[in-house]
């Protein structure tokens, strides 16, 4: 995929008393080269609203989302900060719907959900899960889904530590395969540390960016070690950032 | 549950009988008579038979073959004759149908359903004639107005509906290839009968005889005031609903020559003659119920029973 | 869904109006025939009818009972459907009424009414509500079987009590139901009330078109229905539209 | 809500019709009046229209227009109603057409369909379906109003397409909107078929009704009506609730 | 309060397709004397099938939730694993409907969402909100609602870490207010050894206790240092529970 320019001048809401609230401003940055980046910020800052418009959802802001070889299309991925299954719907089906393949491949669905941990509820329905095991089949169809742009609004919350690092071995392995830009939201800096090339920082809202900073720790070597080492580095050199840490 | 000497009576707001019963009130020809008449107007015939189920009211207008099917269901309805008025057969004026054998393979309107009595007098008088028009015509069940109106359109070749039905046809130069008492007659009962009547409880009546009487009395006057008075006429116009005097004209006529000035035992005698036709003709067992023979007992007497 | 609401409120539904009206028109003016009188006919039936009087004296009293007999409807049908749809053994035993107070063909209730209670006002009310009821309590049942069991799971946590689980938790789920029962309701009870005005009454708007029908007088049935016609679209501009916008503000 | 399926299905509804049928009775022996029949002068009258073979005749005829008009009611009333539900603008338009469509008389309709097609089949099965479909649109609207946004914005951002959106996602929602309609609407049919019967086709079960009803015949009245209500009561039970429990299934 | 005895012999669900999935089996423990206890286990172990059953929600197990004097009745507070807000009514008037005070403090549920960093929200509909402010919105109306015993369903999950520092501060601060007994699931080790005074370890379902351990640390002393320090002491003793940490 070519390089994804995002660039947000505006995006406002109206609210039930009929205020504009303006949620982002002059929030831009580019994605390109198949990037892995972390977006970090404040709860309430804009992120949700950022990755809508990214995927096409809100289409009333001002400013544009565009690739640079214009009239190309993408297609997103997007998993959602709550699962958004189809409840009608069983595990395998709510993956085999997602897909845009012709014809669904079941054994890859069904070694993706095996990682997950997830091999003996292939058949139960969204309501007969936990809320953990919700959040893993929604990363599974999230996964599964070939696209250029892979987006993840904090997908690992409610994960219990073993998982959610299963997870993230298997998120880093499936974008190594198939590679494609991927946006990462999450509140947890070593998590975004462990799994990103960049960090973008945003401010609360209205939101812009505040810092861009790349994660220049080998993939191979980010032990718990180096990535504290990384933090207590970051957040001593940038003492503007430290209160979103 | 009524006062003494008044009468709850329940009709049609633009029926005929209304127009004789707004006459007795315009005249007074109730209190004149010694009784009070209280009118409540409906909008079906159907509701008024609900009316006198439901002791709404004391009296409403039908015919005897219903009296006579009631009485079969244990409901002790008299019957004092009104109107001899009847439907008849109509066809467009420039109709090749010139009689009822005419009338194979075309299109018939018929008003009241299957169980029409002039639907089945007409049928037991083909049949005698050795037709089934059962079989033989395109029979269009339908409300009568809505008939009326598809017989102008064209959509049907003839029409059995009721007599003022007809009479708004006729005065739009539809023919009437032959009327209800014509087909009776042919049938070899060779008098006119009444068809329509005040209907009400015996019970009832057995208390109020006096009333009944009075009334009955006030209704033939109110009838012969319409019938030779201008002014009375007028009065009731509005009641016609028709802006066309020639059809004023004819609905008048056909009400006067209906009036039924005296009933006696001969009358009940045709009638049960025609009730046996009936009963022993097609669908005559669906209208009538499983009794064959008519219960005269069903004709007011003048007297409680 | 976009929440823009029109600057010019009335004029989308008059737009509309016209567009009806030129098409109706143009029907009647094409097929011109008795029974499709043309809009100005029916407009000078209507005046007609309103300077004598009579259409308001009509229109008032089937507006009356249908008042009394759709809050009544309303009211009985949301409680039983309710309970329905929250009780499965309940619902499993009472399901065949309802399939048989749903299927009773509206001329047996409306004889048996007027047969038991006479031919007074209660008997013509009564049989509306029977003939209503059902069709509230079906949909109304629908909804209830459909909540959020969450938001109810939530509200025995905080022991919210029966009260308050209805009034905040289950009445606001079933908004929809409640309203699609309202807007076919109005419609079928007036269809009733036509009926029941036929069988039983001297007035009325059902006593009236039906006089109407039996002299083929199109035009002036089409004149009271337009009359209540435009009753019930002002209802529908005044209270129910309303009504929607301020209970989905928070959507 | 409790999910405990009882072990004899049909020991329930046959208690509760058991039920009514003594309080029928009761009332029946108590009153003692042609209006209310006893069930077994209803059920004799029953049999004799069955072994005459009229009752299956009228009854078949009825079923096969209620079904055509039932199906094309709910299939153009869903389409119908999901896109003025989706859709504000086409809504505000064509709002005051529908307030118009459910409130015109059936008598109004069935006799303009009747004058303008003449007394056919066609003319009925249209004049049904134009008085059902207003309110399946209605109630479908509601439902459409009310969908799910994140369901709704996932299947957009998974570029469901339109088709797959619509089985997948619409549908489903508006499932319990669907069954609503369709139970009043089997309902509502029926009744209206019976006035389409009534005043112009020459058979089925509105026509035979209103010839007992002309006869005061309250009797076979009940018997046709009973055996309508079986028909109903057996598609209740084989079609529409076990397609509740199977849409059910993942609750 | 007085001890609440948990005894919970075996609680299983049956699936869409009939089979009967024991969830819980043979899990014990008392609650008593204003405890603060953190339940950690695997996702998908049972932890929120346990809450319910506390709150009394979910009938339908064999054994007993119970009190030590018997006939006297417990109040909950609970914080689900998801907001489950009124969506038709506004921040305060969800918080002042789930209050079981007859009239309702205002300026006390004002300060709360002050602190919760949602002092503008106070007229906002759920659905205007974040996901994360939502969560707090139900962390307010928990919090609001006096009570004998406070469920929390992973509470903080969502949340930016100084917002979350902020809510644990509250939590702790309100809880040596109005004393009651807390249970709070979490994933998050270090959250729990800042919050709790005891750790209970669940295995995976069929699930019981596998550890009850007590957290030593004075209240004044859970520095950062001395929450590793914990964990790694931990760690390196219970090698039983390892794989849950
Ligand atoms: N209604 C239900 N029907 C069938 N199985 C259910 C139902 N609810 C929960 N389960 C099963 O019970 C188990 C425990 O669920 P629970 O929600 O209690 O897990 P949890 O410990 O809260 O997990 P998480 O951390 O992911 O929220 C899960 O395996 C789930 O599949
Ligand atoms: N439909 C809406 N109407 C009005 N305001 C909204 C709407 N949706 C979001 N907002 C506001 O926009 C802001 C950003 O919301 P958003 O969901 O993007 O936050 P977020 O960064 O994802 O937060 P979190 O980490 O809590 O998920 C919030 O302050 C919220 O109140
Ligand atoms: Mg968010
Ligand atoms: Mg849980």
């Amino acid at each position: 995929m070519n390089t994804l320019n995002i660039d947000i001048k505006s995006k406002a809401f109206t609210t039930a008393d009929k205020h504009t609230v303006t949620v982002i401003e002059d929030l831009q940055f580019k994605l390109s080269n198949n990037e892995f980046v972390c977006i970090i910020g404040p709860s309430g800052c804009g992120k949700t609203s950022l990755l809508n418009i990214i995927a096409g959802l809100d289409k009333r802001f001002s400013g544009s989302v565009s690739l640079s070889e214009a009239g190309t299309q993408f297609k997103t991925s997007y998993i959602f900060q709550n699962p958004r299954l189809l409840p009608w719907r069983t595990v395998l089906e709510n993956i085999q719907l997602a897909s845009n393949e012709q014809a669904n491949n079941d054994t890859k669905i069904i070694q993706l959900l095996q990682r997950l941990g997830l091999a003996d509820s292939l058949n139960s329905y969204p309501h007969h899960l936990s809320l953990g095991m919700q959040r893993r089949v929604a990363l599974a169809r999230g996964f599964y889904r070939e696209s250029d742009i892979l987006l993840m609004d904090e997908p690992l919350v409610s994960l219990d530590p073993p998982t959610a690092r299963k997870a993230r071995t298997l998120l880093i392995e499936l974008w190594q395969q198939q590679a494609r830009n991927v946006l990462f939201v999450t509140h947890d800096l070593d998590e975004a540390i462990e799994l990103a090339d960049r960090l973008i920082f945003i401010s609360s809202s209205p939101s812009h960016v505040v810092a861009d900073i790349k994660v220049d720790i080998a993939r191979g070597e980010r032990s718990a070690k180096n990535i504290e080492q990384f933090k207590q580095q970051l957040s001593s050199q940038r003492t503007d950032i430290a209160h979103l840490m | 549950a009524s006062t003494p000497n008044e009468i709850r009576i329940s009709v049609l707001q633009f029926g005929t009988i209304n127009w004789t019963l707004q006459t007795i009130l315009q005249n007074q020809l109730d209190t004149k008579n010694g009784f009070s008449l209280k009118i409540q107007a409906l909008a079906s015939s159907q509701a008024s038979k609900i009316a006198l189920q439901a002791d709404a009211a004391d009296m409403i207008a039908a015919d005897w073959t219903w009296v006579a099917r009631q009485r079969g269901n244990t409901a002790d309805y008299l019957f004092a004759a009104y109107s001899s008025s009847a439907g008849s057969l109509m066809v467009p004026a420039q109709s090749t149908i010139t009689s009822i054998d005419d009338l194979a393979n075309k299109k018939l309107g018929i008003a009241g359903g299957a169980l029409d009595k002039n639907w089945l007098l007409l049928r037991a008088l083909a049949l005698k004639n050795g037709q089934d028009l059962d079989q033989q015509v395109k029979k269009v069940f339908a409300a009568p107005p809505l008939l009326n109106q598809l017989i102008q359109q064209g959509e049907l070749d003839a029409l059995i509906n009721f007599w003022h039905y007809s009479a708004r046809l006729k005065a739009k130069g539809y023919r009437e290839i032959i009327g209800l008492h014509d087909i009776i007659r042919q049938l070899g009962v060779n008098k006119t009968v009444p068809i329509l009547g005040y209907v009400f409880r015996q019970q009832w009546a057995d208390k109020q005889a006096h009333t009944i009487n009075a009334f009955l009395t006030a209704s033939r006057q109110a009838s012969d005031l319409l019938c030779s008075s201008e002014q009375h006429w007028q009065a009731i116009l509005p009641l016609t609903r028709t802006n066309d005097p020639s059809t004023q004209q004819l609905l008048r006529k056909n009400y006067c020559a209906g009036r039924v000035s005296h009933f006696q035992q001969a009358d009940i005698q045709a009638i049960s003659d025609i009730y046996a036709i009936l009963a022993n003709g097609p669908g005559g067992d669906k209208l009538l119920g499983s009794v064959k023979q008519l219960d005269t007992k069903l004709f007011w007497s003048g007297k409680p029973h | 869904m976009m929440n823009t609401t029109p600057r010019l409120p009335f004029l989308q539904p008059l737009l509309s109006l016209s567009l009806l009206i030129i098409i109706w028109q143009v029907l009647a003016s094409t097929l011109n025939t008795v029974v499709l009188p043309s809009p100005l006919l029916v407009f000078d039936a209507l005046i007609a009818a309103l300077s004598s009087g009579e259409l308001q004296h009509h229109l008032g009293i089937t507006l009356y009972r249908l008042a009394i007999s759709f809050f009544i409807a309303m009211l009985l049908g949301t409680a039983i459907g309710v309970a329905l749809g929250r009780h499965q053994k309940t619902n499993a035993f009472f399901d065949s009424w309802l399939v048989i107070l749903l299927n009773i063909p509206a001329l047996v209730t409306i004889i048996l009414c007027y047969i038991w209670f006479g031919l007074i006002e209660t008997a013509a009310i009564f049989a509306v509500v029977v003939n209503k009821l059902p069709n509230v309590i079906v949909t109304i049942r629908e909804g209830a079987r459909n909540l959020d069991e969450e938001l109810l799971e939530m509200a025995e946590a905080y022991q919210f009590g029966p009260l308050k689980t209805l009034s905040q938790v289950i009445l606001p789920q079933l908004y929809p139901y409640i309203m699609a029962s309202a807007r076919t309701g109005l419609a079928l009870i007036w269809k009733i009330v036509l009926v029941v005005e036929l069988l039983g009454r001297s007035d009325g708007m059902g006593y009236q078109i039906h006089l109407f029908f039996q002299l083929f007088d199109i035009t002036s049935i089409m004149a009271y229905t337009v009359s209540f016609i435009i009753i019930i679209q002002l209802i529908e501009m005044m209270v129910l539209q309303p009504l929607d916008k301020k209970s989905q503000r928070w959507k």
